[in-house]
């Protein structure tokens, strides 16, 4: 795409509670995921693999950590000479006194200035804590070629989950023709995942508008698409179809990093011609031990095992001791589980440590628990 | 405070590693798995605040060229800092002119358009760690006029064949410098690595090429050290010289003891390499592997013990593979049973039943090929 | 020096408005100075040269420009795997509700985390906006040949305008004993330029101390130093005698960049072991016409003149048309001196244009005019 | 949408540029004072989005390896896009047979091994403006099997004299492609750029190396072009060919016009180089300057007419630079006389009274020699 024809905005605001204290430090799009990387690495990868040069990524609360990591552009390739990854914190104060967006659409409106100085074409709006792979170029091709004036990416979600989507309903020919939130009688399984691409003259006047209103949410589902669907404007459904996973909970997070171990998954994060970009780490490769044993395992470089690894997702720099054993666990970087540990369905935070023969989690739990503090010895 | 350009030289045609080097120069080499030789002297030139550095290509350039690129990933400042890449050109690489002093003949206003008032070579060939500060610091304050870098080896009938030795006196002055000649176990290895200041420097190098066309660096050197102050400074720690096909299996088998690599790879130096981007590795339900390195982006069904292996690489069900390295995006075919074997980037192992090599003459398979 | 041994951190927060509108969509440090560069190149180059990896800049007020403008951190080199520019907006409320930093203290206090990420042994704070070639590596050596607590780097000034600074008395050894703040009767010519070095460790402990303390104003000039004196610490101070300038106002602002027509000027912006880095444009080299006459006159790539240059400054992009001339002033990127115009004594803010004829500016005028807005042509 | 690999072709040894092509390849010549030539194709290709691009390198490799380096500033994605540097091997940099087949034959892996379709090539020793989207359309569009652009000329007796010349019939298709042999002023010069799909480029390189090894890309296309559909493209704008001295110093001035040189630089298509962090230039009293394009970093005392000034160049009181070409950091002292000359980089003019040379002939100083 010719620089600059469209701009990305990543919404990262969220702080995810639903992940406990994963999200205590960090922001839920800085979460890690995959065994090397954070979730914010799949829209920024999306981004560039799609020819998008200058991406803008809305963080508020205590991202310090969200903030510098994504400034670091070059890990997407997003360091040439006009592109940029930006971290554009709120600006204005809320009607609360608080320094934070006061919805999806105040979140762009407070960064109108931004967008001006690059005076893009389209701008594409994203959400910063989805994992999937999609090729914006094409959604913007889409758009193109139906004259649209916004288009947004949908998927079909089981019927009977339908209720709990934003549902698109559209004509024939993809265009929009009712959007429900959470329907009760869903009239159709398209469900919006949150991507937006919009011609910017059009929504850049909708938004100031939007932003005199007292009554507006500032929100694009509840406001800006209401409103535009009103004025008859030409709204697109764009059908997506490959792996996509809304990671907000332990028990999702966990499944999606399960995914990868299907040697079918449809994710697929070794192909080359789209591949996910993220922190570059200077360690050894990975080190499998004299009498470790590892089946059914997604691990990356800086691990060392001596124990014994099946139906795991292992971070880097996570040591499984001698006798140690993890199964059905995700291991975040850095943790460790130290000899004779025995780690069953759980999420073990980043550099925690399990003690010698201590027990975490259970072989039929319902949920999955989240270690997220040093756990004893077992053997005191 | 003290400043020195780094220089990284290339190993000259007296050298030549079966196989390897027919595709890539040996900095260019694959190292336990996911890092080059290279990057070895780069990271202990950046990590020692080195960031104006020189590198020596005397053939096949690409694979460095590319891999070095910017040298953002070895953390050099990209305007403050400077890895550049020098080219001998008027002779082909398998000319027996092409040596390190032509090397620097050619290139010699880079060197002398340096700010800084030292220089600090070591060779793109070997892999040590070694903090250059201290290196410069006790070069400045012996007063020596060179100061070159040795190891203590007990092994050098068998190993170490293409590199020279020192003859060093009780104050550890340089008395000669000859090859190898695997008369004794027990020698002083010459690791390639000098400390001088640059106009001394520019000095033995038009003195070298002076002499004679065919001399170098080491040779000078050695013709010198009667007349200079030249002064040993010995190393400790892991030393690897990969000048031979079986140095260079040596040397990365023994880094599968984790306790001689995890010495190697301390945090507080650090060894940048590039990244290829490539996803974590996937263990299959039969897969079964011990004391490996395995790099990621591989799928492993099979069985693999004692082995270093690459990036991308897949080893099918019912493989076994002992004792061997294998190289970046190498397929290893179910059922293909691999012992002490050196299996190139991009080969194929798909019908040849067993490929087995001796500890002492590891089995190469040539980048590419299809067996 | 060693990778992180010493952090910086620019406090790059003030609004400048004795700039006036120069500063009313940039922040102070942001403001264009010497033909090609923005004040706050010369910190950020003075950290590239003198092998500082990671520097945050403290901004505040509405400064997108300011903060797109030093996330671009490959400019400065500082682009490689573990450095980075990397900009830290106000994240605590003030007493007021505002999202300010409070004193220059309270922007490091805010920021402890950040810091804290790098862990350095050294803090190196400084101002954005002077105009400086330093090397602060020599500074660090200098803090640790006295093993001070802090060092603070002062600079000889005429003895009579001394009390117009904070002025640092030491003793023999370059200890100081004493701090005073714009004193009536200084007892040394010796002021404070507003670069410390600290102990990180020693530093933190104050800050933390001094974030309580409701008396404080949170300033290092007003309660760190004086504090740490009190406390009897080890403070030196770091004698600077190369140039330097504070461009705080039109006038300043217009002699620094007067500063660089002397052939002898002390800054040497042509020394090339010691450069000042920037953005890098893509422009045709300057192109001096037919007709054109310049003469003493400092002038970037992508300028045009046809007319008469004398004594002035141009920066890119600046045309000059035929007949116009200009004299004795600084013409900021973009701006169009069309033809027969002539222009004395003014600083030409960016982008403006001067119409046909019009005259700005006076021959001896006591202050320099900046003209901020296009001027009609003289002849309608 | 259709996706190419791009091709920064190098020229064959039948090409040499007196003086200026003994220290680097013409890629690497500096053009209009602060761009060097292989700007403007690498500029077209990102411009025309092509982020996978090829520079082919077959002598003298660092001036270009530096310049070109990680292509961040030529806004190539340095993830998803990539700048390869190639090079050739199995042959001196002064052999007949060192030519662009030979290159492309060496490195056939890479370009095979790319995910585009189609290739552009496009020559590191022509300037012209082109968007390559609009070439590659018109060649999807229009069915051909090869695509050339070319641009027609009305001063072939004297200038493009190293360059090929098409034979179209009425649809714009190929006849012959034949040397510029001067005998005629109206010619349509092949501009070396080439579109079509990287099966059949893959497919040519090899039928032309089967056939002889000395054999170009050109001349294969002149022999197919009866059975493949090889159409042409005319380019319009500013166009030059640099593979004389004469046309180098020819196509330099002819930008002189402020109008033909702001065209060939529009905001919208911007071409893009390597900065240096040079500061402004600084005119002095007596500094007296006249329809020339100057660098930054000069310092300038005397007279300057008709000329275009590198980088860093001095150029002392009472000096008088006419007509000339005056490279980086070239220092023309006091009182000296210099006329219708190229002087190249780090020259010192310091005691020569008067070098001139004439419209057709320039004089050439060479790169660091003081006179």
């Amino acid at each position: 795409m010719a620089q600059n024809e469209m701009l990305a905005m990543i919404l990262a605001g969220g702080r995810g509670s639903r992940l406990k204290d994963l999200t205590t430090k960090v922001a839920k799009p800085a979460v890690y995921y995959g065994g090397k990387y954070r979730i914010i690495d799949f829209p920024l990868s999306n981004c560039a693999n799609s020819g998008i040069d200058v991406v803008g990524v809305l963080t508020q609360y205590e991202s310090v950590l969200l903030n510098s990591y994504v400034a670091q552009d070059g890990r997407w390739g997003l360091d040439s000479k006009d592109s940029g990854v930006y971290v554009l914190t709120p600006r204005e104060k809320a009607d609360e006194g608080l320094d934070v967006y006061r919805g999806t659409a105040d979140a762009i409106s407070q960064n109108i200035d931004f967008i001006d100085a690059y005076n893009p074409e389209y701008l594409l709006i994203l959400s910063g804590d989805h994992i999937y792979k999609m090729n914006y170029s094409k959604m913007l091709a889409y758009h193109k070629e139906h004259n649209a004036d916004a288009t947004i990416a949908v998927r079909g979600v089981p019927m009977k989950e339908a209720s709990r989507f934003g549902i698109m309903n559209t004509d024939h020919k993809g265009r929009i023709i009712e959007f429900e939130e959470k329907p009760a009688k869903p009239k159709s399984n398209l469900a919006s995942m949150g991507i937006y691409i919009f011609d910017w003259k059009l929504l850049r006047k909708m938004l100031v508008d939007d932003m005199k209103n007292p009554n507006s949410d500032h929100d694009f589902g509840k406001d800006i698409i209401p409103r535009m669907l009103n004025e008859k404007k030409d709204l697109f459904a764009y059908e997506f179809s490959g792996y996509w996973k809304d990671v907000g909970t332990i028990d999702s997070l966990w499944e999606a990093n399960m995914d990868l171990l299907d040697p079918k998954n449809e994710l697929n994060l070794n192909d080359s011609s789209w591949l996910i970009y993220t922190e570059d780490v200077s360690t050894l490769p990975q080190y499998i031990g004299k009498d470790a044993k590892v089946k059914r395992a997604y691990i990356t470089q800086g691990v060392q095992i001596e124990g014994s690894v099946t139906n795991s997702v292992l971070f880097t720099g996570a040591v499984v001791g001698a006798g140690a054993k993890v199964v059905d666990s995700v291991i975040m970087p850095g943790a460790v589980i130290e000899e004779g540990a025995t780690v069953t369905r759980a999420l073990v935070a980043e550099n925690v440590k399990i003690g010698k023969k201590a027990k975490v989690g259970q072989k039929n739990s319902e949920n999955i628990v989240l270690v997220a503090s040093n756990v004893k010895g077992g053997n005191k | 405070m003290a400043t020195a350009l780094g220089i990284v030289s290339s190993a000259d045609n007296t050298i030549h590693v079966d196989g390897l080097q027919d595709y890539r120069p040996i900095g260019a080499f694959s190292f336990l798995g996911r890092f080059r030789v290279i990057d070895f002297p780069i990271s202990n030139m950046s990590n020692s605040d080195i960031n104006r550095i020189q590198v020596y290509l005397n053939s096949r350039p690409r694979s460095i060229a590319e891999h070095v690129g910017s040298g953002r990933h070895y953390n050099i400042n990209s305007k403050r800092g400077k890895i550049q890449l020098l080219f001998t050109e008027n002779t082909s690489s398998r000319s027996i002119y092409n040596n390190d002093i032509l090397a620097y003949k050619e290139n010699l206003d880079y060197i002398q358009r340096a700010h800084q008032e030292y220089v600090i070579i070591t060779p793109s060939y070997m892999v040590y760690k070694q903090d250059f500060r201290q290196l410069l610091d006790t070069h400045i304050q012996t007063g020596a006029e060179v100061t070159v870098l040795y190891h203590k080896i007990d092994n050098a009938r068998d190993y170490f064949k293409n590199c020279h030795t020192l003859s060093l006196n009780k104050q550890k002055g340089v008395q000669a410098i000859e090859k190898n000649l695997g008369t004794a176990n027990n020698k002083n290895i010459l690791m390639d690595t000098y400390c001088l200041k640059k106009d001394l420097f520019v000095e033995l190098v038009n003195d070298a090429s002076f002499m004679s066309s065919i001399y170098t660096f080491a040779d000078i050197l050695n013709l010198m050290c009667k007349q200079l102050d030249v002064r040993a400074f010995q190393h400790k720690g892991y030393f690897a010289s990969l000048t031979s096909l079986q140095d260079y299996y040596h040397a990365s088998m023994e880094l599968l003891d984790y306790n001689t690599a995890s010495e190697m790879f301390k945090s507080d130096w650090p060894i940048y390499t590039r990244t290829t981007d490539s996803c974590p590795t996937q263990y299959f339900e039969s897969a079964k592997v011990n004391n490996s390195f395995i790099s990621n982006g591989c799928l492993i069904e099979g069985t693999v013990e004692n082995s270093i292996i690459g990036r991308g690489v897949t080893i099918k069900k019912g493989a076994v593979v002992k004792n061997s390295i294998i190289m970046a995006y190498a397929e290893i075919e179910a059922g293909i049973r691999i012992e002490n074997a050196i299996v190139d980037k991009w080969a194929k192992i798909l019908h040849a039943k067993t490929i087995i090599g001796t500890e002492n003459e590891p089995q190469y398979i040539k980048r590419q090929d299809t067996l």
